[in-house]
């Protein structure tokens, strides 16, 4: 029993990755009918959004230690950052060390607008086009976007940890009532799981309770009525990209301490966010969501070692086979709508 | 000839000709020469430009006649290639027998894969086959490894069975009737160096079947009701047809095609490995389909030459060849150019592969077939005669009264 | 006994009561059309009648065949036809492949895998896809790709598709939906000659009541999934159930 | 269409038809030369194959740097790195048998395929004689296959995997780098002196071969030793989240885990491992460990602070010298022409590559021949010193190096990104050696060399 809970606690974390990646994706579907293959690269960016930040943090100039040696018998050189001079060392210290958090209000700004130019330079002249095009734009884009970060980042992964009060983990089996040790959980897994959960209801709120967000939703619904009663909805599509586009970012940014980054780590997760997206049913935010968490927790406990005991490599597959499942028995995944990318 | 129209079969000589001379025509350059690095012209890539030629057209037959996006299209070469690798583990090293085959284990599995996913349409059958290629990769790397070799794959062996010609593989080469297809003639002419290598042109005759069966399915009515279900799959139930059937038979028939590529690999080169099977290899023949132009019978062929060109000529070309080919240039002016060029080079193909990709669909909607169109027009225009009006590849006009 | 009945067919969605003990009896060889406002359950009714809704209860027949439960190309081959409200064209093929099509379904059936014949070599298809042409007056534009035809001979070409097929019903959703006066008229005119030439019965589902009136043997008025009355076009003419049904939804 | 079908003689007759007019066309066919790719000018070329693009590209690109740098010595120029330290004084800087060592590099993407359609350009395209680099086994192994077909000598670069010269070995293949047997055989007696007899270990393991022959190995090494394994859980290659897999470990009576990963799988299940306070745990009275049997610095890089303390076994390290002696003689010559010509350390990686470089130069010239048969016979039973792995024997039964095997831990407090891990020790290479028949390597078979011809 304990072993289920701790595999379904681990399945809504990695499930509010998911959901995540898939929401921009599928806003950017619903509302604009893009096929996006440049989401995943969006989702990189945004890590790398935090990487950069602790990178311009821990801005140093280098001081010559005479009294130590390098590698090969040379005076070392010591860098020292410069939040360090100007704030003395330990204010300095847990600046750079909050870098992970501070990130976000730099990644906000930085995706929206990343995504606005996205839009209007590129995905905009697309919108007519054959899916067949825009797969091949936006794969394109997607490649060049990683190649740069590869060039200035390189292709190992950054360890980028989250702050010092957020390390470790504690033990969640013991408040309800199991052995000690038996269901551990991260801090930072939880902070993410919250974050997630807030930047859904953040985003569902918005299209819910906003005239901007409503008049985005009957837009999704119907695109030309909506352009026919004079709003300009172009406009609120360039905009919807730029929140996708951040919200991706953010899922990023928040994802770095969980796993350092690297500039493939978009593909990786690319091929996982379409079928999230398909498997919670075209042009649906709820679906979306849904499917995130369904599939974060079936993979959780596919890997339980008695479950591959039994079906071998039952968790190599298990997102695949599920899937599968679920389009035969619902034809558009679970709230999919009719005629949304069907033709 | 052959059942074409003259168009047509301008077309099939035409690709006739470029296959068999294309030992002359990818070797550009004398050997010695700085830009020989450009020269494509050696069995390797020559034979994957058949094979993926291969590839293309047949994905080309499901995508770009009825418009299913299908993203699992690598585990049916995948499949081929282990069918065909068993069997010269098991049978004997002439490629005849694997060839077969692979055409077949393909086909049996892409009938599976097609009659469960081809329930749904759009997007969800595009995720129904990658999901399907995914699981094939993922077991064939893991829990199958004792029939896949799994991450190393297989090769042939010494010790294999080999039931036919027990003897015959001592270096694991595959051969047809004896022929080795790693046999090579060179001619040496001046300063220019021409491989003819046995296995390319099993391959390139493979590819040049392959092509006129894509033609003739093209210009057959069942290339016709493809092409309608693309265009209105309602109306075609409504005129009382099934378009199940039809898809299907797309589907295993572009599949038999990714099996035939699969064999010919390991005809060419005897080992498979699994990650032939991961969604990158089926991504990449859809972009080569695109890229060439969907729906065009020769597009996708060179769609698969471009991107193979790019991996495997871009990504060799390092800065001490840069440097080489700007000596001429003043010192600081040579290092400036290098570092300009240096990101796209080498390691920084997939950079220019992604650059590629934009600018054709950016400039060319159609693919490098509308360059090639727009070109032949620009040319005609010289010529005086202004209309050009659609596009034969598009919608070929059948020609009734033509005896 | 006529060609299609619809026999006590209801048809709920969730609670919506779309169509409420329909019962239709359409004389072989003879137009009728059904008229009613907007959500009467027209379109319900019609796709039901092809197969692509299923009824909660109720059977429909056509010549003494059930068509519930059959695929609208299973229904297609029993000799049912259908025009759209928006001309549904294969608009990438030729105005010639389209008229093909029709043609090898009538001669094949459901799947025939013809993969490696040439379509040049199928002689009397072409030619007869050609007559059908030469009828609707379109021969000239059979190497023009259907997308691009204007509407009218959008909707021509589709009829034409429908006929070559020699269907015994026709069923037409609003074929004048959208156009102008003159074409109306051309299409009403077309109609007529296609019902005085051939041995067809047609089933029209119509909001213009010029066209009905100009059509119609008989007239089935539809109100909230019920039919209200069944009469010949002379009675239907200020009925006092119509003009409550129409002016109830003005109201 | 049958006139299209290829036979050698019509071949060569309208090969001759086209070039006649042109110039006297010389005509070779693939059985007219002595051996592949003899080298026919002053030069020579050499094929450095490494990963360039996918996760393992900075490997790749550290592998690159130390060919060049091998080029450069051979060639005489620079410094002459571990020319001045190398048992074997046939190379004096003017190339390889007179000719200038020139070279070609290539992709390998960590993909078989890629590999070889990039090594084969090499072969076909470029005339190399000889190919080198590559880090994952399945790569390694591809390409060895290829090489033994073609006729090529194929020193390989980071493999680890048993097989490479287990199953799968080769005639023309080698390997310098260690494999997963002696990472077992040299970490066990080193976890049972640091942490005790009495362990129970949780093994996590990559889904494929590698995996397999790493946990094969670690486990058989440890339970000899008293170790007893409570559970093992194969984990997809394609996984980036390991928490599913990470968090049953506590609660399962292991005190030990054993992480059977490499690459960014090994970054991020360690990263995720200390996420779930593994380290500071304590498991049946002791405190828990994790151990990674095979280590890298650019994984180390990646994992950052989280290796600290961590044990894990490695080919070779740039400080081998200067904490152990003269025994490892030729480290610091090589980390010195490195480390100038580039700014840092080289990895194991560089190591590795800089020494089949050298390997292969030095056989050629005591075989006096390219001719690959000559270099294999050269190379069977070589035993060489002062490459930086102390006395070291290449065994003419598989191919494969025997030396000494470095124990490493995390370092707790890193002064830079190069200086991420301490020697514990050294495991002498008597107890890492085995029987060519050992079962863990069962099933291959060298065949005969083949030089093409």
């Amino acid at each position: 029993m304990d072993a289920i809970i701790l595999q379904i606690l681990n399945g809504l974390d990695k499930g509010s990755a998911y959901a995540l990646i898939a929401l921009g994706l599928t806003l950017i579907f619903g509302t604009l009918g893009v096929v996006n293959f440049a989401h995943g690269a969006l989702f990189m960016l945004g890590a790398f959004c935090a990487v950069t930040l602790s990178r311009i943090l821990s801005l140093s100039h280098v001081v010559i230690d005479e009294s130590r040696k390098d590698f090969l018998g040379n005076p070392m050189k010591v860098e020292v950052p410069y939040l360090h001079e100007w704030f003395g060392p330990e204010v300095g210290a847990t600046i750079i060390d909050w870098s992970v958090p501070l990130s976000i209000l730099f990644a906000i700004p930085v995706m929206i607008l990343i995504g606005v130019i996205m839009e209007r330079g590129l995905i905009k002249h697309f919108y007519k086009r054959p899916h067949a095009d825009q797969i091949l734009v936006t794969f394109g884009l997607a490649i060049v976007l990683q190649e740069i970060i590869k060039y200035y980042y390189g292709a190992n992964p950054i360890p980028t940890p989250a702050p010092e009060a957020f390390a470790g983990s504690f033990d969640f089996g013991v408040l309800i009532g199991f052995d000690a040790n038996s269901i551990i959980y991260p801090y930072w897994r939880l902070v993410y799981f919250g974050f997630a959960m807030v930047l859904v209801a953040a985003v569902f709120s918005f299209l819910q309770f906003t005239t901007f967000g409503m008049v985005v939703r009957a837009g999704m619904a119907d695109r030309e009525t909506v352009g026919l009663l004079g709003i300009n909805i172009d406009k609120r599509f360039t905009i919807m990209f730029g929140i996708a586009a951040a919200v991706a970012g953010l899922a990023g940014v928040m994802y770095t301490p969980i796993n350092p980054p690297n500039y493939h780590m978009g593909m990786d997760f690319l091929v996982l966010s379409f079928v999230v997206v398909v498997v919670g049913g075209m042009g649906s935010l709820g679906g979306a969501v849904a499917a995130g968490f369904l599939l974060g927790v079936l993979e959780s406990l596919a890997s339980m070692g008695w479950v591959i005991d039994l079906v071998p490599g039952i968790n190599q597959i298990i997102i695949y086979l599920v899937a599968i499942v679920i389009l035969l028995t619902r034809p558009r995944g679970l709230m999919g709508r009719k005629g949304v990318m069907e033709e | 000839m052959l059942g074409l129209n003259t168009k047509d079969t301008r077309l099939l000589l035409l690709v006739i000709a470029l296959t068999m001379l294309a030992p002359f025509l990818l070797n550009p350059f004398p050997v010695d020469s700085e830009l020989a690095q450009f020269n494509a012209g050696y069995p390797d890539l020559m034979q994957r430009f058949v094979i993926f030629g291969i590839f293309a057209i047949g994905f080309n037959i499901l995508f770009g006649l009825t418009g299913y996006l299908s993203f699992g299209h690598a585990a049916f070469l995948g499949v081929g290639s282990y069918a065909a690798i068993w069997m010269m583990k098991l049978l004997t090293m002439n490629v005849i027998p694997a060839i077969i085959m692979s055409v077949i284990f393909a086909g049996l599995f892409s009938l599976l894969v097609g009659w469960i996913s081809l329930r749904r349409s759009g997007i969800y059958f595009s995720i129904l086959t990658l999901a399907f290629a995914q699981m094939s990769y993922a077991l064939a790397y893991s829990v199958l490894t004792p029939i896949t070799g799994g991450e190393t794959g297989l090769q042939a062996k010494i010790s294999d069975p080999r039931i036919l010609d027990s003897n015959a593989g001592e270096f694991g080469r595959a051969n047809l009737f004896g022929l080795q297809m790693s046999e090579n003639v060179s001619l040496q002419v001046g300063g220019w160096d021409f491989t003819f290598n046995a296995g390319y042109y099993v391959a390139a005759f493979m590819m040049i079947i392959s092509f006129y069966i894509a033609i003739r399915i093209f210009r057959s009515p069942f290339g016709m009701m493809l092409r309608a279900i693309k265009s209105n799959q309602q109306r075609l139930n409504y005129t009382g047809l099934n378009s199940r059937p039809y898809t299907l038979a797309a589907f295993v028939i572009s599949g038999m095609y990714a099996g035939l590529a699969g064999g010919l690999m390991v005809a060419m080169d005897t080992q498979v490995g699994p990650e032939r099977m991961f969604w990158t290899a089926s991504g990449e023949v859809v972009l080569m389909t695109i890229l060439g132009g969907a729906g065009t019978l020769i597009g996708p062929v060179l769609g698969a030459g471009m991107i193979k060109y790019m991996e495997n000529i871009v990504s060799k070309i390092n800065d001490t060849i840069l440097h080489q080919w700007f000596s001429f240039m003043p010192d600081g002016l040579e290092d400036f150019v290098v570092t300009v060029i240096h990101p796209f080079i080498g390691k920084g193909w997939h950079l220019t592969l992604g650059i590629v990709f934009m600018l054709v669909v950016i400039f060319l909607p159609g693919g490098l077939m509308e360059g090639g169109e727009r070109i032949a027009k620009l040319f005609k225009r010289k010529k005086g005669s202004g209309s050009g009006g659609k596009d034969p590849e598009h919608h070929p006009t059948p020609k009734p009264h033509v005896a | 006994m006529g060609i299609l009945e619809v026999k006590g067919v209801n048809k709920r969605f969730g609670g919506l009561q779309a169509l409420g003990d329909v019962n239709l009896d359409i004389a072989e060889k003879s137009v009728h059309a059904i008229i009613g406002p907007n959500g009467a359950g027209k379109s319900t009714l019609l796709n039901v009648l092809v197969g692509k809704l299923i009824p909660d209860t109720g059977s429909v027949t056509f010549q003494g065949q059930s068509v519930l439960g059959r695929t609208p190309f299973q229904i297609n081959q029993l000799g049912i036809s259908r025009v759209f409200q928006t001309p549904e064209i294969f608009t990438d093929l030729s105005v010639l492949e389209n008229m093909l099509i029709p043609c090898f379904a009538k001669r094949d059936g459901s799947f025939r895998l013809h993969a490696v014949e040439s379509i040049e070599s199928e002689k009397s298809i072409i030619e007869k896809a050609e007559a059908m042409l030469e009828e609707v007056n379109m021969a000239a534009k059979r190497d023009m790709i259907a997308g691009s035809l204007s509407r009218g001979d959008k909707r021509r070409l589709e009829m034409a598709m429908c006929l070559v097929q020699e269907p015994k019903l026709l069923l037409l959703d609003e074929p004048t939906a959208g156009m102008a006066r003159a074409d109306t008229n051309n299409t009403i005119d077309l109609l007529k000659q296609i019902h005085a030439s051939r041995d067809i019965t047609m089933v029209i589902i119509e909001h213009d009541m010029h066209v009905v009136f100009s059509l119609a043997q008989r007239i089935t008025v539809l109100a909230q999934g019920t039919p209200l009355v069944e009469d010949i076009p002379e009675n239907i003419k200020g009925h006092p159930k119509v003009k409550e049904a129409y002016l109830g939804e003005s109201a | 269409m049958s006139k299209f079908q290829l036979n050698r003689r019509s071949l060569i007759k309208s090969g001759v038809a086209v070039g006649a007019g042109l110039a006297l066309p010389t005509i070779f066919t693939s059985s007219a030369r002595a051996y592949l790719n003899e080298p026919k000018g002053d030069t020579v070329t050499l094929g450095f194959n490494v990963p360039q693009s996918g996760p393992y590209a900075d490997e790749g690109a550290d592998e690159l740097r130390a060919f060049e740098l091998a080029v450069e010595h051979l060639n005489g120029g620079g410094d002459g790195g571990m020319l001045n330290t190398f048992s074997s004084k046939v190379l004096d800087g003017t190339g390889i048998l007179g000719k200038k060592v020139g070279f070609v590099s290539g992709d390998t993407q960590t993909k078989s395929d890629a590999a070889r359609a990039s090594a084969k350009s090499m072969i076909e395209k470029d005339g190399a004689i000889m190919i080198s680099g590559g880090s994952s086994s399945g790569v390694a192994v591809a390409v060895q296959a290829l090489c033994q077909e073609a006729g090529i000598i194929f020193m390989a670069g980071l493999t680890h995997a048993n097989d490479t010269t287990g199953k799968d070995k080769k005639a023309n293949g080698f390997r310098h780098f260690f494999n997963s047997y002696m990472s077992g055989a040299a970490l066990a007696p080193i976890l049972a002196k640091e942490y005790g007899a009495d362990r129970k270990a949780y093994h996590l393991t990559a889904d494929y071969n590698w995996g397999y022959t790493t946990e094969q190995a670690v486990r058989e090494s440890t339970e000899a030793l008293g170790w007893e394994t409570v559970n093992s859980v194969l984990t997809p290659l394609t996984q980036t989240d390991f928490s599913s897999y990470i968090a049953p470990v506590l609660n399962s009576g292991a005190d030990v885990l054993v992480l059977n990963h490499y690459g960014g799988n090994m970054v991020n299940s360690l990263t995720n491992a200390v996420q779930f306070g593994l380290r500071q745990a304590e498991a049946n009275g002791k405190k828990f460990e994790i151990v990674v049997p095979l280590y890298s610095e650019l994984m180390a890089r990646g994992a950052g602070k989280n290796i600290a303390g961590i044990l894990g076994s490695q080919n070779w390290d740039w400080k081998l010298e200067n904490e152990l002696g003269a025994r490892y003689s030729g480290t610091n010559a090589f980390v010195k022409s490195f480390g100038e010509k580039y700014g840092f350390p080289p990895s194991q990686a560089a190591h590795t590559c800089y020494v089949q470089t050298m390997l292969y130069a030095d056989a050629v010239t005591r075989a006096k021949s390219f001719d690959p048969c000559a270099v294999v016979e050269a190379l069977e039973g070589f035993e060489f010193d002062g490459m930086g792995n102390g006395p070291t024997l290449y065994r003419a039964d598989d191919h494969q190096c025997f030396k000494d095997v470095v124990v490493v831990r995390g370092k707790e407090n890193p002064e830079n990104e190069f200086d991420l891990v301490e020697i514990v020790e050294v495991t002498p290479v008597e107890q890492v050696t085995y029987a060519p028949d050992h079962p863990q390597f069962a099933g291959g078979d060298l065949g005969a060399c083949n030089s093409g011809a």
